[in-house]
């Protein structure tokens, strides 16, 4: 086996059957997870592989997918649970929040919660308003639980398998725009990516973008654009909004004094705002110009696609923003 | 049943209803293919028209209906122009949620149908509190609510049912049993498979499970069911049918199930109602045939009065957040 | 009457109650709101008052509560729905989010859902990592829904009233701490309060201070602390959350030129990083220092007094932060 | 019951624990006006010892309690030391929760105590989950889950028991049925009042409700519950009793229900256990005096052993948030 170009479906799936076959407390569960092979098909051929025992279809009840994986990895197990999608995910709101991540701090450290909670996030796809969220800030609020978000199937693979293998609970958002969309991924079964570190994913001197998940896709586009009229972008990509890593970012905004969040979520209280509050309160005397952030418009989404387009965020907005900065 | 058979006119309708339901759904599903219809979610309501059309002629216009996601059935049922709803499902500003809703959130305000809803479970409780206002007030109204079998295992189903029972409110809560959540079997799913003993967790009254694919005795249940409602408080109802389509257009495991399916289909509510029709009136094939092809008329009409309906626009994009 | 001294508890309890006399529509549900006369003893009496028609006690069933309120409101009457405290109310999360702040929006005006979600918040009082929230961002963060959240006993019944009589669903939360605090409450049965319209508290030319529920009282703390020092704090009291009014905070920081957010919540992703990220992107050359934020240390509430008390904010708090911009 | 009476010493450890409860309990009580205990939340286990004591008394040490805020009898009945339970009351570091989790959220991972859990209905498919570590490693444990009657009209129960239902988890889902959930009456807050036809709506396993009072039947039927849950999969049990005090420091209500107190103080479990172990061994008064001597002095040097603690540090506030 050689590394290769795999969509992040598939890496995402060489993640968790690896992790699975080295160790025999992960299991899948979720609904669709088994015969259906998972509903964005990340764990397609499970079932047959690993059988009922750790391929684990669930009724229609995410409070209990929530409270029944924390309970399981309390008593020492590695539950790799499955929401279909974060949307049902606020379903097991409290089970996550009062439960995975307070468990450990509540009872002084005596139960450990190594729990990953995989959620397929994001919206496009005329999905509607009740189905496309991108709320992981909501989850990354409150302390106890790590929040990953990964922008390619590369990091996909080695965030994913470093989240299984922490003791500490997981909430993992894959975006579903990401799934089909293919990287050179290492098959290296110990490729494991640190967490809460972010990552440069393009280097440069006049601007930086800082984005996760799949604003980093138009925030790379928009770096070419720009380069093309010699702006050069710097690009880093969260990976995790919890820890939430802004070194890098600070170390960037040192450099080119002037920064763009972008980010796929509504607009309040978002992660660009916490990014642009800390640059501004750390590295007051190296802005040049104001943080601004690029978000979807403050709607719930509207199913025509003509009317979803408009909301979402992408690379040209991307653009005026920089714009606006330079 | 022992009841006395509507009378032929009535008996036409629901033929009409159920015929409509099927071409709309075949027609959607085309449309869907070609990329007319957009969106990732599209969920049929095929073999299951016995139960919508059924049901829905035991109710009065004051009366009212909510659903999940699996709507358009329902929505025809119950009067709503089918140029509005196809409208909707091409995202365009004549559909009935002024396409703002798409396929699974279809709604009509002034037919009572108070819509279909995407989070499994999530309009029980919305029903509870429909039922709440016609009890609050003294109206006589009863609330209508389907159920589909894999929701019945949600948080949500239990609350609202138990509510419904504390409150003594008018609602007919009515499980579609089709005996799969997208691709889990019934038993993969619930502890209990006779759903309708899920009545005695809330003390409720319920009535045994009906032919789903028997539109003669959904209806006689659904009113007495719905009288029930109007006059004591909640009834538990279940409906045995089967969808003769995938959940939605992602599903490629039903048609795998090859056996259950031509059993199932053998027993096409359409073909039950059309045979019973022949039966009861030896010369209405011609009818028949003739309600069938304004059935295919009014589909085809509405696929041109989509297409032709003019997309939303960027004010639309931000009206209706806030009042 | 006349206007008198009044606590908090007692002034929403004069809002509720004129609102139910008012209009029939109104009615009120939730657990304990009955008998036991309300949780925080915000309903006392009204059941002997209205009746078990319109003072209803419920099963503690949160996403019924949640969801009924939902489809009453669609329906026509006007519920006052009371989740005992903020931290249930994640699990109404769903019927909150997904319902009522979409039924308006998604079914293209058809249906109106002029509910009320009244929340009881906060910290304090050792109530535990699982009893102590104040997330009223999470809520504010998706369109469709007002959030407010008054600072005293006046604004309180203003608020109420208003949010009652408006057509839109509104999660009211109400600071515990705040319930016994007394202040001047009008009588007027028609004594209302504009919906996300903010609230200038004190005037002052050095440095801005906005705030909200109980962080008022922190802000005017010390402000009274540092005018003594010769330093005037000007003090915003946001009310609202969503409609989040910022014009107030940009005309006092365009005199002032300094600002701290003083929030009881968590750090990560509050309204304090919305109020910086906005300051800076729409005032950045008046901004003789950075936004600072005071917050609630990052941590779950532990149960023993001693660190409940480090980790709240408190006025020092503020008055240590208005000293690092000044 | 049927079943031969436990020898002696474990009548006598069980009435030890009956005893030790309610001491720490009105202790507690005082302690918490004394403003020793801090906060807004103490809720007391007097009048239920009869189910704690009895259902615990079923369990192995490998197998695992979960329960709800209400848990200080539990812990005790368990084997945690009262030391280390009464100085988490007060907020110390020496607390079994190391003075974070206080009076509801006390845990004792060596015993297999997981703990109590605050948020009503919480820490049910925590118990579904704990019981799928043992299923899933072939482990013999069994799950005990505290339920109150008022939880079971939450989300959580029915999405629990219906998933330990389908995954035949060895749980035993024991709802201790005091009539109140807060203010609230049983019949105002469930549709169905006997709690235990629950079981039916998953279809699960259940056991005649029995009396909570009566720590020899609550024995006889956890054990035959465990030991079905152990080789079969999750049994629903339903304990009545009753709470002697409020549902917490603020309940102004429960004092005003005389008769039905009245009624159930008649039927102290304590009481009929000191009855019954007089009735079997005449002699055996002095021996009980003796008990409740000690267990006045074990709950007082708990008190001393509470006070004398140091808080908890700065450190402790930022630790074990994450592993
Ligand atoms: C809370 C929630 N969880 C999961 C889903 C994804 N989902 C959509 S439909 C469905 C199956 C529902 O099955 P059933 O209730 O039997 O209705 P049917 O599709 O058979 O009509 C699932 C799991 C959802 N929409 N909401
Ligand atoms: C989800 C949730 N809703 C409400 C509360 C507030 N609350 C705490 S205990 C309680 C009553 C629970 O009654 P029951 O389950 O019968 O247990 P008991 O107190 O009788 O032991 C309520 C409503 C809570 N803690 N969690
Ligand atoms: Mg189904
Ligand atoms: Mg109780």
């Amino acid at each position: 086996m050689a590394d290769k170009n795999t969509p992040m479906r598939e890496a995402l799936r060489m993640a968790l059957m690896e992790e699975m076959e080295r160790d025999e407390r992960v299991f899948v569960m979720g609904q669709e997870v088994g015969a259906w092979d998972g509903t964005h098909k990340v764990t397609r051929g499970f079932l047959e592989k690993f059988g009922a025992r750790r391929v684990r279809d669930t009724p229609i009840s995410e409070m209990a997918i929530g409270g029944a994986a924390v309970g399981a990895a309390m008593a020492g197990l590695r539950p790799v649970a499955e929401i279909m999608t974060i949307n049902f995910a606020f379903l097991a709101f409290d089970a996550l929040i009062n439960h995975a991540a307070k468990v450990h701090y509540m009872f002084n450290g005596q139960f450990k919660c190594p729990m990953v909670m995989r959620v397929a996030s994001g919206w496009g796809n005329q999905a509607t308003a009740t189905h496309s969220h991108t709320p992981e800030m909501i989850f990354a609020h409150f302390p106890g639980m790590y929040v990953a978000a990964p922008s390619n199937a590369r990091d996909a693979k080695g965030m994913l398998k470093a989240a299984i293998r922490d003791d500490n609970p997981v909430l993992f958002s894959e975006s579903i725009a990401l799934y089909p969309k293919p990287a050179v991924v290492p098959d290296d079964p110990d490729f494991l990516l640190p967490i809460g570190k972010s990552d440069l994913k393009r280097e440069g001197q006049h601007v930086t973008l800082v984005a996760w998940a799949r604003g980093v896709e138009w925030a790379l586009q928009a770096a070419d654009t720009l380069a093309k009229e010699g702006v050069q972008c710097e690009v880093i990509d969260l990976r995790w909004l919890r820890p939430l890593d802004t070194a890098l970012v600070f170390e960037s905004f040192k450099k080119t004094n002037r920064c763009v969040v972008i980010e796929e979520a509504l607009p309040h209280f978002g992660v660009g705002a916490e990014i642009a509050a800390q640059i501004q309160d750390n590295l007051f005397d190296y802005m040049d110009a104001p943080i601004k952030r690029v978000n979807a418009m403050d709607v719930p989404l509207p199913y025509a696609a003509e009317l979803e387009m408009l909301a979402l965020p992408n690379a040209q907005k991307v653009v005026d923003a920089v714009r606006e900065v330079l | 049943m022992a009841a006395a058979l509507p009378e032929k006119a009535t008996l036409l309708e629901w033929y009409r209803q159920m015929v409509l339901i099927r071409r709309f759904e075949e027609r959607s599903k085309e449309l869907f293919h070609q990329k007319k219809i957009g969106g990732v979610y599209l969920h049929l309501y095929n073999g299951q028209e016995g139960t919508g059309v059924g049901a829905l002629a035991a109710l009065r216009p004051q009366d009212h209906v909510i659903t999940a996601y699996r709507d358009h059935g329902i929505a025809i049922a119950r009067g709503v122009d089918p140029n509005r709803i196809m409208a909707e499902m091409y995202g365009k500003s004549t559909g009935v949620s002024g396409g703002k809703g798409g396929s699974m959130h279809l709604a009509s305000r002034e037919h009572n149908f108070w819509g279909g809803y995407a989070i499994v479970g999530g309009h029980l409780p919305l029903a509870a509190g429909i039922a709440l206002k016609a009890k609050y007030n003294g109206d006589d109204e009863v609330v209508l609510c389907f159920i589909g079998d894999g929701a019945t295992n949600n948080g949500y189903f239990h609350e609202a049912l138990n509510l419904s029972a504390v409150w003594d409110l008018p609602v007919v809560w009515l499980i579609e049993n089709n005996l799969y959540g997208m691709g889990t079997a019934l038993e993969d799913a619930s502890g209990q498979t006779k759903l309708i003993k899920r009545a005695i967790a809330y003390d409720m009254k319920a009535f045994d499970p009906m032919d789903g694919q028997d539109v003669f005795e959904v209806h006689e249940t659904v009113k007495k069911a719905v009288d029930y409602a109007r006059k004591k408080g909640p009834v538990l109802l279940e409906s045995m049918t089967y969808r003769f389509e995938g959940h939605g257009m992602s599903d490629k495991m039903y048609a795998a199930r090859v056996d259950e399916m031509s059993r199932f289909k053998a027993r096409d509510p359409i073909t039950l109602l059309h045979d019973k029709l022949c039966e009861l009136y030896p010369d209405i094939g011609p009818t028949l045939d003739t309600i069938d092809k304004q059935c295919e008329a009014v589909v085809t009409e509405s696929e041109k009065y989509a297409e032709n309906s003019p997309a939303p626009t960027f004010e639309d994009l931000t009206r209706h957040i806030y009042v």
